[in-house]
């Protein structure tokens, strides 16, 4: 029965000491990231993320080709047009 | 003919009926009654209520084992609850799959914006192993019948956060299971209830009125690059979290990604829906009156408000402890957002706040360590399936 | 080369196809036709359709069992519809989604505003058990090669309910499943067909004229408590009963209790639409030539007629007999929506009111006996499960 | 072959028989709870229930904390204004 | 207790990784960099990326199979992507539902409006079988360790479709499919890179300025039967394809008959992205480094090339002895669309077309020869099943 | 290994030697349904469909009683009104 007792010990102190030491590294992990991309990918800051239950951009199979060949028959006529 | 009709009132119900399911039914009906009418974590605890009510109901067959001759073909099929159990909660599955769509629907920004909150998610979790050591002491000085899987298990239940619970339980106690998820599910749906008297007798008014200075805002880039950094890191250092958190972080990557619009939405709807149905209904097959009505169970709900109590205040006492070294001053209120229970945690520690001082939002503040402690309890969750089961 | 070039030919379906086979791809073209020409059920009679073509080219395989050699190893993999029909069918997990789904979907709230209604829901399964005898008949004339589970799976055809037939038919009589699930939406149909010449016969132009009071209006909480109150009656009488009611009960609650409507809108379309499609494939598995070309199939499609009309028929006098002896007048027409076929039936009662008097509108008050019909069929079928296989 | 047709008449009675005991009890129940409810708890009754293709009620995780911040600021400028 | 932590330590990624893996997580990294920054079909190759990573975790058991002791009773669960892989990959059932998706997702509209067109997609496969040609020649050199069956799921690369591809190698080369569906999918992402250099190489700018005849419109009931022909066809010549354009016919079908629209929205939203998310997660399952860091790899991936290489000029030739038969003018350039890669290539052609004609939009035109590539590779893969399987 | 190159070969001869005949069957066949269907049906031809994210329609289930009684009865006055 003691043996269950210094196996929770031994549980807790490993656990605790590596739950601390992930996420320690994760923070200097996460700091050192940040600055390298903000470093050498200077962006924009993102608004907020839209909502989950946003419509889900149709992808690309979507597109009728009808649909696609209006737009691009709309885009080519403006373009004519303006030039 | 009278036979038959013997047979039929044999089959039903009233002839049946053992006094534990009797009870276990009105178990059932209460999780439902606190789910509809107290807002108690309804996604979850009203399918696990109706599972526990199916389940023991006698003579339904909710969790029948399929039959099948020697032949291999079926003579009797299984239960609905069997099949669910068996296909999606014993194989850990469902719970993965919820975990991926949380990863989906989790905004990382706020902890990005100041990554020191880490330390408190990671504080927090020291509810989860004075825990285990409580759930020890019970099992060692043989009151209850605990062995170290089981309070590994029970321990979680201070991570606040269900899939986690139940993906270790099920591997480590699946007996304790469906305690282990009511106790989990209930908790945190009475964070608003637990944390505040808590979190006002260990910090002062002063300190519950600091405010703390602007997020920076994040860029998507380092939204994208976050989950992937720390699946790299579970490779590293602990492989038995890579299913929670390579799922969960492969979710927050579809969502933040911008490429794959269609499949986090379905990540976080359609899918985690269907999944959720079926996970709370297994569940609830696993409140049964064998595995439920006994000690150990009023024990673990014990075990599981003491694990909410000691991770909400050594999220604080971190957050004091921090306020002290740091350069940039640190509301202690936000620590006990580090038992995760996104976003109620979050929520209560900026209400706490808000009473102290009209002008103090602490949400976004608040969100940093809330969503910490969810990778803190995986890590926790990891350790301990690496320390029992290796 | 030649030798490969002659098993490419062996390999078509010009070569192997059977006469059985073709008859039977003829049979999923008219399904499909009807589904799409004539509006039958399409949502099931499609994919049952497409089912019944693909089962039935020889060669493809949609049927073949995967191969395994002795250590496990997959030699060889199995067809499309072998995974969902034992997957799903053969368990009775399709149909008890889908029950669930049509849960989310029902509003029992004209039931509820006039119980009296159930009466007439009960009524009309008399539909189901006439059929049976008559099945038994043709049995035991020897006919027919009917046993009592076949005869209880025939009968209910006359339930006017999908999932309904599916379950029991998976569990009574797998083989004669196709049969019965194509009699049973085509029949459900027919309704518009079926229905009227019955319900003019049996009934006065004045009685067809009877106006209906107004129902009452029904509380939210009545909605809620009426799933609860279903599944415990059922628990405690006819246990048997409780796959199917407690699911649809399930879903009616998640429809209802308004603190889970993610859950209850993924039940009722994502979910829903899911199995639909995979239930119709392998239901139309079941459209083989030798389970479905054979003396069987065409006292199946008679003997659902007659279980329709019957069902029909039994409401209807259910109705009159209650509008003698009940204070408030019962127009009789509202007896015929006993049968369930929701929300066929209720229409056709009102389209034919609506014929005797312009001004009648029985559409709310058909729809109390009609959704008591999906609980009284259920119920029926409880008792065949118990009874047949007890 | 008597057996089969003595079975099915005995299912034949049986099935009427419980279906038309358990729709009765149940209109006893649904009755009574009803009267129960309607006394204890009097409430207004409810419009018709809402279409199933609504969109689904976001569940609180789908509030991002940008949004509830803002609601929060937006709440509290309020009350100070008008007090 | 040191004893646990040398434990711990034996368990982290650290100590366990080999080379091989170390290899493969970057391999998978890769894929969901191409998939996220160069916007290579993201939604197949950022599960797929992620997939490899997370299997070629060392520890985390993404691909442990469950063990049983003798009673049948679970010992230890499998890992998510064995359930996946074994599930929904190795029996088929992912790619047809994909395949099942991708046809209620596609419009025949154009190519029957000029069947012609269907001959562009046949010419096209001509990519499939010189690449099976290839792989037999550095098979039978002894270069590599490649069979008939190798070779054949190799060919299909060239068939530019990634569900036909996966199901394909799931059936002869299992052991190759990570390979060929990476190589499928990334090449299909390099089309608009692959594919003009060629078309310019075998068409004078006069032919690419041929403008074509605006499409007649097509009706309803054309697009309604068009399903059901190929299903038939497909029955009598080539029941080898019938799981796959079988699937796909289904799909379109659901789109086209306007009665079952709900079905047909599910299954190309909530079903197809549910099964996209495990389909990429199973793929990339067989990214193990066993399996991909080998010589094959690189003959895989060069024969690919090839494969889309000489596909798109075949396609082109075709068109242009098209041409100069028919009496209304073809553009050659629509002949490259014939690979498939819906609806990429389309658009390439249309872009190249446009670089010669400002004025000419071969879009609708090129749609007719994709979409019949489609049709073309699943017959190609049909044969393939039948000649090495049979 | 000569067996394997002729295997291959053949393969390719017999691959795509029915691609072909396939699909030149199938354009006779499509042909002549479009033939046959504009012969015997002549139809106004459809206008591009619509996007797959469209909302579902929601099937016949899916209308409430009392959307249909309201329905009903709107139709119903309108008629008497205009008669
Ligand atoms: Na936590
Ligand atoms: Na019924
Ligand atoms: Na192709």
């Amino acid at each position: 029965m003691n043996g269950l007792l210094e196996d929770g010990l031994g549980l807790m102190v490993l656990g605790m000491g590596f739950v601390f030491l992930f996420l320690v590294v994760l923070i200097f992990a996460t700091g050192y990231m940040s600055r390298l991309l903000n470093h050498f990918f200077p962006d924009v800051p993102v608004g907020p993320k839209k909502s989950p239950t946003a419509p889900a951009v149709s992808d690309s199979l979507a597109v009728t080709p009808q649909m696609a060949a209006v737009i691009t028959a709309a885009v080519h006529q403006h373009r004519n047009k303006n030039s | 003919m009278e036979n038959k009709l013997l047979n039929l009132y044999h089959d039903t119900g009233i002839y049946q009926l053992e006094l534990g399911q009797f009870v276990m039914i009105c178990v059932g009906l209460l999780l439902v009654y606190l789910a509809i009418k107290k807002g108690f974590e309804p996604l979850l605890l009203l399918p696990i209520g109706i599972g526990a009510v199916l389940v023991n109901i006698p003579g339904a067959g909710f969790m029948a084992a399929p039959v099948y001759d020697a032949t291999g073909h079926m003579t009797s099929p299984g239960g609905l609850q069997y099949y669910i159990y068996h296909g999606g909660i014993e194989t850990g599955l469902f719970p993965l799959m919820i975990f991926m769509g949380v990863g989906a629907m989790t905004d990382f920004g706020p902890m990005l914006a100041n990554p020191k909150t880490l330390l408190l998610g990671a504080a927090a979790q020291f509810g989860i192993f004075a825990t285990v050591i409580g759930a020890v002491v019970l099992g060692a000085s043989g009151l209850m019948d605990f062995t170290l899987a089981d309070a590994a298990a029970i321990g979680i239940i201070g991570g606040a956060d269900g899939p986690t619970a139940i993906f270790v339980a099920s591997r480590l106690a699946p007996d304790l299971l469906g305690a282990i998820a009511v106790a989990a599910y209930s908790y945190m749906a009475l964070v608003p209830l637990i944390q505040p008297p808590i979190m006002r007798a260990l910090t002062s008014k002063e300190e519950r009125s600091i405010k703390m200075v602007q997020l920076r805002p994040v860029t998507k880039k380092e939204k994208i690059i976050f989950p992937i950094v720390v699946v790299i890191l579970v490779a590293m250092f602990l492989p038995s979290a890579a299913p929670l958190l390579g799922m969960f972080c492969f979710g927050n990557l579809m969502r933040e990604c911008g490429v794959v619009d269609r499949l986090s939405d379905t990540a976080q709807n359609a899918l985690i829906n269907i999944v959720t149905i079926f996970l709370g209904l297994g569940v609830g097959s696993k409140l049964s009156s064998e595995d439920f009505l006994n000690l150990e169970t009023l024990g673990i709900l014990g075990l599981g408000l003491v694990a909410f109590s000691i991770g909400t205040a050594a999220g604080i006492l971190m957050a004091k402890l921090m306020n002290r070294f740091s350069s940039e001053s640190i509301n202690p209120l936000i620590g006990a957002a580090g038992v995760s229970a996104v976003p109620m945690a979050a929520r209560v520690a900026n209400k706490v706040g808000l009473e102290a001082n009209k002008q103090n939002f602490l949400l976004m503040h608040a969100m940093g360590p809330n969503v910490a402690g969810v990778i803190g309890s995986a890590v926790a969750a990891g350790v301990m399936l690496s320390y029992v089961g290796g």
